[in-house]
This record gives structure tokens, C-alpha cells and sequence, in this order.
């Protein structure tokens, strides 16, 4: 647990530490053969997950997420011994197993591994929020290959039209799968929720203290005005796509890792606090696993 | 009353008792009030819960999913049936897998309500009966209404009563039909939530299974039937057309041993071979009918239209070969 | 048959006469009980069809058109007897009576009722055309309210990301059926393609001579470039969105009716060439109820 | 051979011979040749007749058909056939509609292939058996891959011979499995342009009728009811999945008067309904059996996915079901 000396950017770096090494542990499971299926990782892009989602209030706020969902997760504040146990298919499995690791749900958080499919029913979420009353926020996540998807575009107008309370979280990694940015996305990606009426504003940083501070203005904006708001992250991540899959060029990715977001927010630490934040996190991690095993494989129905 | 304005006054009753009831779809502000004028005075009398929309039928039953999540009861229309493959995805893919998958105690309270069918001349994209397309999905209901039952009282019941995603089909011809008094036909009801009637005195010689619009030409057969070839049939009555209650329907059919199932969509993969295979247990008299529209869209002038959807003649037709055939 | 003094003008008003008698003609016949399902005329909108679609090439062009094709099937040169038999349902119809008056081809055109699902289908008519190295044009014809299904924004990209020869032709009648423009389309129409890469137009008039000159120049465009077009017609029905469901109000449609297309260019014809536009119109017109007449029912499946 | 090498050979092959045969799809370019490598080679190969395309799935069918239209003949990867809800309406209400629709002796020659199943931990959107969903669509052909018949042959019929659209499933596990060689098991093959085959020697005791990866765990339950039951099993092997080709199965079902219907996709309103509807008219010795996966959605645990997908033991079951049970 946090202790009461720490400061912002130590919580920051902890917040992302926690997803990196989830994600690796992740992969390492899948590698083991611990774990069937598939499963995307963030690593790399760690620091927009703590940055935004990270800083919503989960007693009033939503989340709709997509495949690449477990650092929206547990920067949302989701049990990480839940989401390891739904991806490993053990009974402690936040979803007890059934969604396994991109269809989870949690509390006000909730994602879905058809791309596209969740950007609607956020609005709706937002939707009901404002008829309540209620001053929640709706955040839907896509990345630059989601931008594909026609419901996307339907949803955009739904938004302007009535003045929807949603943030539109745009991760563009510069990857769908194994297509480059410039082979499925024509144009441009802020400007694509601007004709209709939609605010937007963009950000191409992996430094987390810089991304906050964008954030918590885009999430006040939405949260004060009512209104949808597009906030594009320019980002990258070093994993695959999944598992293995990768095709890019290496020397690329090397290049972006100099910008790796646990880098940069570690050299506003020193040693001792570095420490401490892999100590907390080898700790939480390995209480976690533990619950899993203690746990048992799904077997209930 | 005609069907429509069962469906219109249960919609004004519901939405003036509960707050929660969104009505949402394209159009369907007054005073236009909805293509087939369902929603006709909704707007006006309750202006904070109708939303008219885009022409985005994918999304807004997202939005009705949403909404849904957030404890309101949205009922949203699709002007055409013909539209539902638009909202394939929303419907199986999100809106019915979401309780069991995410194994949350977790409703998804959405009506998704739509004309269907032909015999009004709007050509192959207008006419069609789609929703073979959507039965035996996991956690989505597929309701139809007809004249037998109060549409109202089963919109009703779709609304406030079913917790998981519900697709209602109406069909356009019964919006202008008169509802069946109770007494005018002989009929009783099972007591499932969803009832099916079993409608027909006497000893039947046959069952008819069939659902929605259907009723009224089996109706006419069944008439012929009775006065031209002294033959005794049993209507029932489906209104819960996926998943199917078999139980009134073998009990029919355990006394006729004779049964023709009715559709008006393309009999091949329809609703009917499910009907069929759900009660091949039973051994039968002569093998069991089917009667459907014949494998090809739907053509838009009349004689032509015609001969691609059931008629009554081919009921007629198909009772009295389960008369005279016999199995091989 | 035009006759060899004709000018310009004449054409114009000729065509666009046509167009008016016949779907005057379609909905007396509705109102007669002649015909059944429904049918949507384009009255009002008639230069639009005649200024861009009559430029077309028969020969290589492409059309796809909607709901609201009876003017841009005319336009493109199809014949008005295979029209009506079509909404008829006499064996003479151009479908022999399968489509009816929403699902018409005819040689390089065609039209489909559910709105949104041509364009993907136009853009890969534009692509075939592209990878045979013709140099014809596609037209994909929407109106405002098709802005609101998600395949138009899918296409978008598509056509801007491989250069598809395409034009977005964009009729803005104000409203989608009862739906008037504000309810249903958030912020700017001609905008939404530009996020794309592609170049957007608008032109605000029912001057055919006027429209005419335009559509030359966005038809050439895509002709000469190879390069998809966005262009938005602002335009306005006089009819009701298909039989008698008019909820407008009648002062607005009034106002609108003062720019009459009919008008504008009858203004440029003398009484004479009116009068023989008038009676050629009644000429084919009645030859092709004729030739409906003798076809009879259509009854072959 | 493996099948996914079948596929893919198959595919090089073609693609070499016509140039009017173009492979679209999300994430086929090489190095990467697809999420399931069937694409494997091709944009190298054939650079100019290769598409990769945005995230799009209900669009870049539109492309194909548009694309078919202009005399070519695509092949559309979907990259999960859990995605076939968002062409729906492309399948359904444009492409399988114009030939007769427009009344044009006009192809529409686009193949949609999907890969398809669950067995693999994929969880609830990514393992599922929708082409049901598909089925008895006027105008529309679906095909199954199988490992007893040439899946690279099936496919070159999907693209040069049928004039229809094509959805042409693949099932995952298939990818991986050793094409069934000529002479490995006794078999007849039926002379439909898409054959279903015949599969076992001997007097049969029973029938099933299966399609797909299906044939897999059909196998091992005919060789076990062989071995410990002394009962003689028939299978036939259908590619074709809609329309059927009752024929062969008649053919079977008539000799050995016990039939199981065995899918991989949800029981309810299934294939397997219109099989045993189809069938119905022949006497059977007990009631046909349909084996298929409940109705749940399919979940990502891999000890949960078992519960929900029909196993070798349900087919045991069903077929010993058919040899001891009656009619009521
Ligand atoms: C409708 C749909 N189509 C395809 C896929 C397969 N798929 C999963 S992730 C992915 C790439 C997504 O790219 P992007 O949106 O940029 O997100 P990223 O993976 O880069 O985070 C694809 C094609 C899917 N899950 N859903
Ligand atoms: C997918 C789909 N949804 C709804 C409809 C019903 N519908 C037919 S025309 C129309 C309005 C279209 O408006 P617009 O695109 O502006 O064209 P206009 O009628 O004004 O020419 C609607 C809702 C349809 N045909 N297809
Ligand atoms: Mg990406
Ligand atoms: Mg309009």
C-alpha cells in the first residue's frame, strides 16, 4: 500500500510499475502455457492509463475498454489478483473466468474485444448519467486501428447531438495489429470527431506528469461542461500485438524505447524510492498470484 | 382495438408509470410519431423519455445498451426489420453476452421493436422476415405479438418483466388488424411468462404451430379446413418465438400426431425446423410440414410477391398432406 | 426526341421536366391505389440529377444511388418505360418488377433502400475500375441522413487511403424523412469528409446552370485526378418523403418553392420552348404508360 | 498436408493463373500473412492483387462485392468469425440480393472466408460458431473446410465456380490438422458440385451428419462406439452448409434409420433443426439426436470453454441415445 510519505510522481511511477510488471508476468504465463487464448499488453503505453484513467473518480465515473484493456483496468483500481485470475481462468477470476482477458467487468469499468462494439453503449452510459442528473464522466477507449470501425463515427455524432458527458480516449500506437498508421488510417486522427462540433486536442508524450496535466483538463472539460471531448495520445507499445506477433522493425521500436514512460518517471526518483516500488510491486504481484493459486482452476458454470 | 393502438396505449401507460422507460428510435417524434405510428403521441406527452435519432440503427441500440446499464428500460425501434442486420453485432455480440459473460447480476433491460414482414409491396429490403437470423442466441429473447394476445400487455411484459435484451418483432400487417376478443375464440393459455395459446376446441385432427401475423391466414385454413374436409385443427400460438416452450406445443401434438408449423420466413433454416426438430421424439402420423416463403428475396409487385410468401392454400395444402402422406 | 435547335437551356429544363411529370405521375398513381409499397420522389431536387448524374458518361461511369433514385436513373439515361413498369409491376419494369421503385439497375447504374449500403459497394466499384486502368468515375448518392450510418465514414477512409476515383454526391434536403437536418446531423456537413484527406465542396442552389458548372468541375476532378470528392448539394424536397407523410411546415416549404428549379430555368426559355418541352414530356411520358399498359402484370418469377 | 498449408497453397495457386482473383483483408500483408497465416505469401507474390485493408469489416465486403461487380473475383478475410454480425446486412440485404433482385444475369462472386470455433481460449467473442446465422439467406452459399475433402479444392470452387457470394467458414483448430489422405479412411464422394462424402465401410448402425472441424471428434467417438459397442457408424461429411444437399444423407439415413446431427455452434435453432426437419419425412428406429453447444456464450476458461462446446463424450451419448430410445 501507498505509504503516507509518498509523492505524486513516486505514485505515478508505482501506478505504471504495477502495469509493467503485471503485463510482463502476463507473458510469461502465456509463454509457460499457464494461459490459452490471447491477450494484448500495454507495455509502453503504461503512463496514458495512469495518466487518465487513473485519475477518474470510480465512485461516480465509466469506463468502456477495449482488447488492450488491463492497464485501463487497474489504473481504474481494479483487484489485480481479478484480473490476473480471470486471465489465468482461476475461480478468483474477476468475470469467475467467463471473460478471460479482454471482457472484463468491474464496478463502472467494462471492456470487450470486438473493436468498435463498446463506443455506442459508452454512449449510452454517458447518456443515462446526464438524465440522472449525475455529474460522472464516460471514457471509451480506442486505439488508431478502431478508428476503422463505422459505429465510431455514428457515435461521434450521438455525442455533439445531445451533448454527451464522454471522453473518447484515442491511443494511437501507430499500430493496428500488424498495420502501420498510414496503411488504415487516411488523414487525420484529431481532426476526425472536429466536423462534428466535437472539441479535440492531441498530445504526443510518454512523459506521465505531462499527460496528467493534459488529462485532468480534458476530463474537467467533459466533467463541467457536459460535452464529448476527443483527446488523442500519441503513444507506442513495445510488447507484440499479442502474443509473439510482432513485425515491426526493431530498430524502431528501440527508438521509441528511449521514451519508454517508466524511463522517463524513474529520473525523477531517486535509487531508494525505485526500489521501494519494485519491492511494492514484487509484493502485490506475488500476493496476487497466490490468491490464483489458492483459488483453484474455473470449473463452476 | 387493432393491434396498433394496443401497442400505442400500453407504450403511454408504461411510460406515464415509469420514468425509466426511454422510447428510442428514427423518426419518432410527434407529430410525425414513427414510420408505422407506435410512438404517435409519446413526445408529446413525454418529452424528457423519447429520443429521436440518427439513422445509425447499429448505434442507438448501443445507446439503448448503455442506457440499459444504467437502470433505465429503453425500448428502441428499427423502422424496417429488414434493418436488424445492421444490429447484429450489438445485439450478439454485446447487448445478450453481457450478464453471463462479465457473470454479473447484471440486467440488460433494451426492447428492440420492429416491423416485419411482406405482403405490402415495399420490395426486397422492406419486406423481409429477418428474425430467423436472431433465434437460439444465448441470452436474447426473440418475442412476436399478434392479434391472440394483447400486444400491449406483451410489450409490456418485454419492457418491465424480461431482464435480458429483447427483440419484438411486429409484424406490419397486424398493426391495422383488430385484436382477437377474449371469448371470440376458444382458446386457452399457458402459464409461462411469454404464454403460448392453444387455440381450438374439440378433438383436433391436426396442430398448427405457428406465431405473429401468421395467425390470420391459418385462421382462414383452419376454417376451410373444418367446412370443406371436416378436419378439426389446433392453432398454437407462439409468442415467444426463441428460445421456443416445447411443453404446449407436445401436448398438441402428442394428441394430433399430425403438425404443420407456419412462418412467413424463408422456410429453409427457419424457425419451423427448430419446431420441428424439437419435437421429433414424437412419433407421428405422417411426416411434419413446414410452410415458409420459397428461397428467394422478396419481389416487390404484387403477383409476383405472391408467389414467394405462404399463402393460405399452401396450409390448406400442407394440413392435408399430413393426412394422406406417410413417412418412407 | 430533342430536337437539333435545341440549346442548352432547353436540355436542361427538358430533362428536368421529365423528371417532375414522372414523379408527379408515380404519385398519382400511388394515390390512385395503382401501385403498392412506397416510392419517394425527388421533386424539388431535380437539378441536382440532371447537373451532375446527366454528365455522366453511360459508357464508363458508375452510379449508385438510393431511396430516391427515380431522378438519377432518369438522368443517367434510363429508360422511363422500364421505371414505371418497375413501380407498376408490369412485366415491362426494368427489374421485371423484383426491385420496385428503391432497387433498380440499369446498365452502370443501380440503387438499394437501405441506407449506407451502397457506398462501401460503390467504393469497390471505383477500385475495380482503378486496378482496370479505365478512366471511369463512380457517384455514390446520400443524403443528409444517411451522414448518420457508420459505412459512410468506413468508406471514407477506404477511398482516401487507395485514391478511389469516387464522387460523394451529397444531397441535403434538410431533412431525413420527418427528421429536419439539426436533429439528426451534429456540426458541419461538408466538413465530415476533409479529416479524411479528401477534398470537400458545397454549393447552395437549384440553378441548374449554375449546379451544372460545378458538378463539371468536381466530375472532372475525380475523373482527371483519381482522387475520391466530397460534394454537398444543398437542396430541398417539395413532395413528401414518400406518400402524403409531410410534417414540415407548409410556410417553409412555400419559401423553398420560390427557387423552384423549374422556375429558375423556365425563366430562361420562351413561352414556345416551354410549351414544347411541355409536349414532348407528355409525349414520352404517355408512350411509356403505354408501353406498362401492354406489358402487363408481371408475373414470371 | 496441413489445412492451413491447403488453404494456402490453393490460394497461390489461383492467384497465379487469374489475376481477377484479389485477397482483401485486415493484416494480410507479409511478413505478418494474416492472424491465421492462410495469406501466407501472397502479397509478396502477388503484390498488385493483395489488399490490406483498415478495420472495416462490414465495408471491405461492400469493397468485394463492388469489386465482384467489376468482373473480379474476391476473397474477403474476416479476421474472426465472430465479426460476421458487422456484414450482415452487407451479405444478407446487398450482396446475396442483386442477382435475382435486379433480375440480371449479374455474378456476385465474392467469398467471404472466416475462421471459426472455439477450443483455443479465445473467450466469448472470439470463439464462436455464428455462420447459423447465415444459414437459408436466398442467395447466399456456405461452405465448411473439412480435413477429409481437399479444403485448397473446396476453396478454388468457392472462388472460380460459384457465381453466388460465398461465406466460406474455416474452423481454427482446422488450420493445424493433417489433410486426410485419399485412401486413409473408406469413403465415397457425392457428385454435387460441392460433395459431401460418405464416410465408413460395412452395414451402418447409425448416421451422423456433421460439417467442419467437427469431423475431428466425430472420428474418435465412431472409433470408440466400434470398439466398445460393436455399433457401425456412417458419417457424412457435408461442405456445403446451406443450401443443403439432402441427397447423400437421405441416401444414409434410409439405411440405418438413426441419425446425430453433430455442430460445434449453439444446439438451439441450428443447423442440426434444419437437418432433422429435412429428414423428417423418413421413418426413423429412435428419435434423431442433435449434438451442438449450449446455450451460453463461450467462455475463456479453458476447464468452462469444455462444459459449453460438445464434446467426443455428447456424440457417444447421443448416438447411444438413438440405438436405446423410442418415440413417444
Ligand atoms: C471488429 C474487430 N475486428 C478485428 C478485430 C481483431 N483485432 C483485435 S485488436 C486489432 C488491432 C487494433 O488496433 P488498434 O485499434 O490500433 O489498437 P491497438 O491494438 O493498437 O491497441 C484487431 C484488428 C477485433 N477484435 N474486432
Ligand atoms: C438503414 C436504413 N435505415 C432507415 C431507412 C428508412 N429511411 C428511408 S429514407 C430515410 C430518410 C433518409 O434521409 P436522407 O438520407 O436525408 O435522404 P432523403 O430521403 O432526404 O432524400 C429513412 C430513415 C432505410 N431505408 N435504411
Ligand atoms: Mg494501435
Ligand atoms: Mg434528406
Amino acid at each position: 500500500m501507498p505509504v503516507a510519505t509518498e509523492n505524486l510522481s513516486q505514485i505515478l511511477y508505482r501506478d505504471m510499475l504495477l502495469i509493467r510488471r503485471t503485463e510482463e508476468k502476463i507473458l510469461e504465463l502465456f509463454s509457460a502455457g499457464k494461459v490459452g487464448g490471447t491477450t494484448h499488453t500495454c507495455i509502453g503505453q503504461e503512463a496514458n492509463a495512469v495518466a487518465l484513467v487513473g485519475q477518474l473518480d470510480r465512485q461516480r465515473d465509466f469506463v468502456v475498454s477495449n482488447h488492450r484493456c488491463h492497464g485501463h483496468y487497474l489504473a481504474y483500481g481494479g483487484p489485480l489478483d481479478g484480473l490476473l485470475g480471470e486471465i489465468l481462468g482461476t475461480a478468483n477470476g474477476v468475470c469467475g473466468g467467463r471473460g478471460g482477458s479482454q471482457h472484463i467487468k468491474y464496478d463502472r469499468f467494462q471492456s470487450n474485444g470486438v473493436l468498435g462494439g463498446g463506443i455506442p453503449i459508452a454512449c449510452g452510459m454517458a447518456m443515462g448519467e446526464k438524465l440522472k442528473g449525475g455529474d460522472g464522466i464516460t471514457v471509451v477507449s480506442i486505439g488508431d486501428g478502431a478508428l476503422g470501425e463505422g459505429t465510431l463515427y455514428e457515435s461521434l455524432n450521438m455525442a455533439a447531438l445531445w451533448d454527451l458527458p464522454i471522453l473518447f480516449l484515442v491511443e494511437n500506437n501507430r499500430y493496428a495489429q500488424s498495420t502501420p498508421l498510414h496503411l488504415g488510417v487516411a488523414g487525420s486522427i484529431v481532426d476526425r470527431a472536429r466536423p462534428f462540433g466535437i472539441r479535440a486536442d492531441e498530445i504526443d508524450t510518454t512523459d506521465v506528469e505531462e499527460l496528467l496535466v493534459w488529462s485532468s483538463r480534458a476530463i474537467e472539460a467533459v466533467r463541467l461542461e457536459r460535452k464529448p471531448h476527443w483527446a488523442v495520445m500519441h503513444t507506442y507499445r513495445f510488447s507484440a500485438h499479442s502474443k509473439g506477433d510482432d513485425t515491426r522493425d526493431e530498430d524502431e521500436v528501440r527508438a521509441y524505447q528511449e521514451k519508454d514512460p517508466l524511463r522517463i518517471q524513474s529520473a525523477r526518483l531517486n535509487a531508494e524510492q525505485l526500489d521501494e516500488a519494485e519491492a511494492w510491486v514484487r509484493d502485490v504481484l506475488g500476493r496476487a498470484l497466490a490468491a490464483c493459486d489458492a483459488a483453484g482452476e474455473a470449473m463452476k458454470l | 382495438m387493432r393491434v396498433l393502438e394496443q401497442l400505442n396505449q400500453s407504450l403511454h401507460a408504461v411510460m406515464a408509470e415509469r420514468s425509466d422507460v426511454l422510447f428510442i428510435g428514427e423518426d419518432v417524434l410527434d407529430p410525425y410519431g414513427g414510420a408505422f405510428k407506435v410512438s404517435k403521441g409519446l413526445s408529446t406527452a413525454f418529452p424528457d423519455q423519447v429520443i429521436t435519432t440518427p439513422i445509425s440503427e447499429a448505434s442507438i441500440v448501443g445507446l439503448g445498451t448503455g442506457l440499459a446499464l444504467q437502470g433505465y428500460r429503453p425500448v428502441v425501434e428499427i423502422m424496417f426489420g429488414d434493418f436488424i442486420t445492421l444490429i447484429a453485432d450489438q445485439l450478439v455480440n454485446q447487448a445478450a453476452k453481457m450478464t453471463w459473460m462479465y457473470n454479473r447480476d447484471l440486467a440488460v433491460p433494451i426492447v428492440v421493436r420492429t416491423p416485419m414482414g411482406g405482403r405490402r409491396g415495399y420490395g426486397p429490403t422492406h419486406s423481409q422476415t429477418l428474425e430467423k437470423h436472431f433465434l437460439g442466441v444465448p441470452g436474447l429473447t426473440v418475442l412476436a405479438a399478434s392479434q391472440a394476445l394483447d400486444a400491449g400487455a406483451l410489450l409490456r411484459i418485454a419492457i418491465e418483466e424480461i431482464d435480458t435484451p429483447v427483440l419484438f418483432v411486429e409484424n406490419k400487417l397486424l398493426y391495422a388488424r383488430q385484436a382477437i376478443e377474449p371469448g371470440e375464440l376458444d382458446m386457452r393459455k399457458s402459464d409461462a411468462q411469454v404464454p403460448t395459446l392453444t387455440i381450438g376446441g374439440g378433438r383436433p385432427d391436426f396442430s398448427i404451430i405457428t406465431y405473429g401475423d401468421n395467425l390470420s391466414l391459418v385462421l382462414e385454413a383452419v376454417a376451410y379446413l373444418h367446412e370443406e374436409e371436416e378436419l378439426n385443427g389446433e392453432i398454437l400460438m407462439v409468442h415467444q418465438v426463441s428460445p421456443i416452450d416445447f411443453e404446449p406445443l407436445r401436448v398438441s401434438v402428442m394428441t394430433t400426431r399430425r403438425v404443420v408449423v407456419v412462418e412467413e420466413g424463408i422456410e429453409a433454416h427457419g424457425w419451423g425446423a427448430e419446431v420441428i426438430a424439437g419435437l421429433s421424439d414424437i412419433s407421428l402420423e405422417a411426416p411434419p410440414e413446414r410452410v415458409g416463403a420459397r428461397s428467394l428475396p422478396i419481389p416487390a409487385a404484387r403477383g409476383l410477391e405472391e408467389q414467394v410468401l405462404p399463402q393460405k392454400q399452401d396450409v390448406i395444402d400442407a394440413v392435408i398432406r399430413t393426412v394422406d402422406r406417410y413417412h418412407v
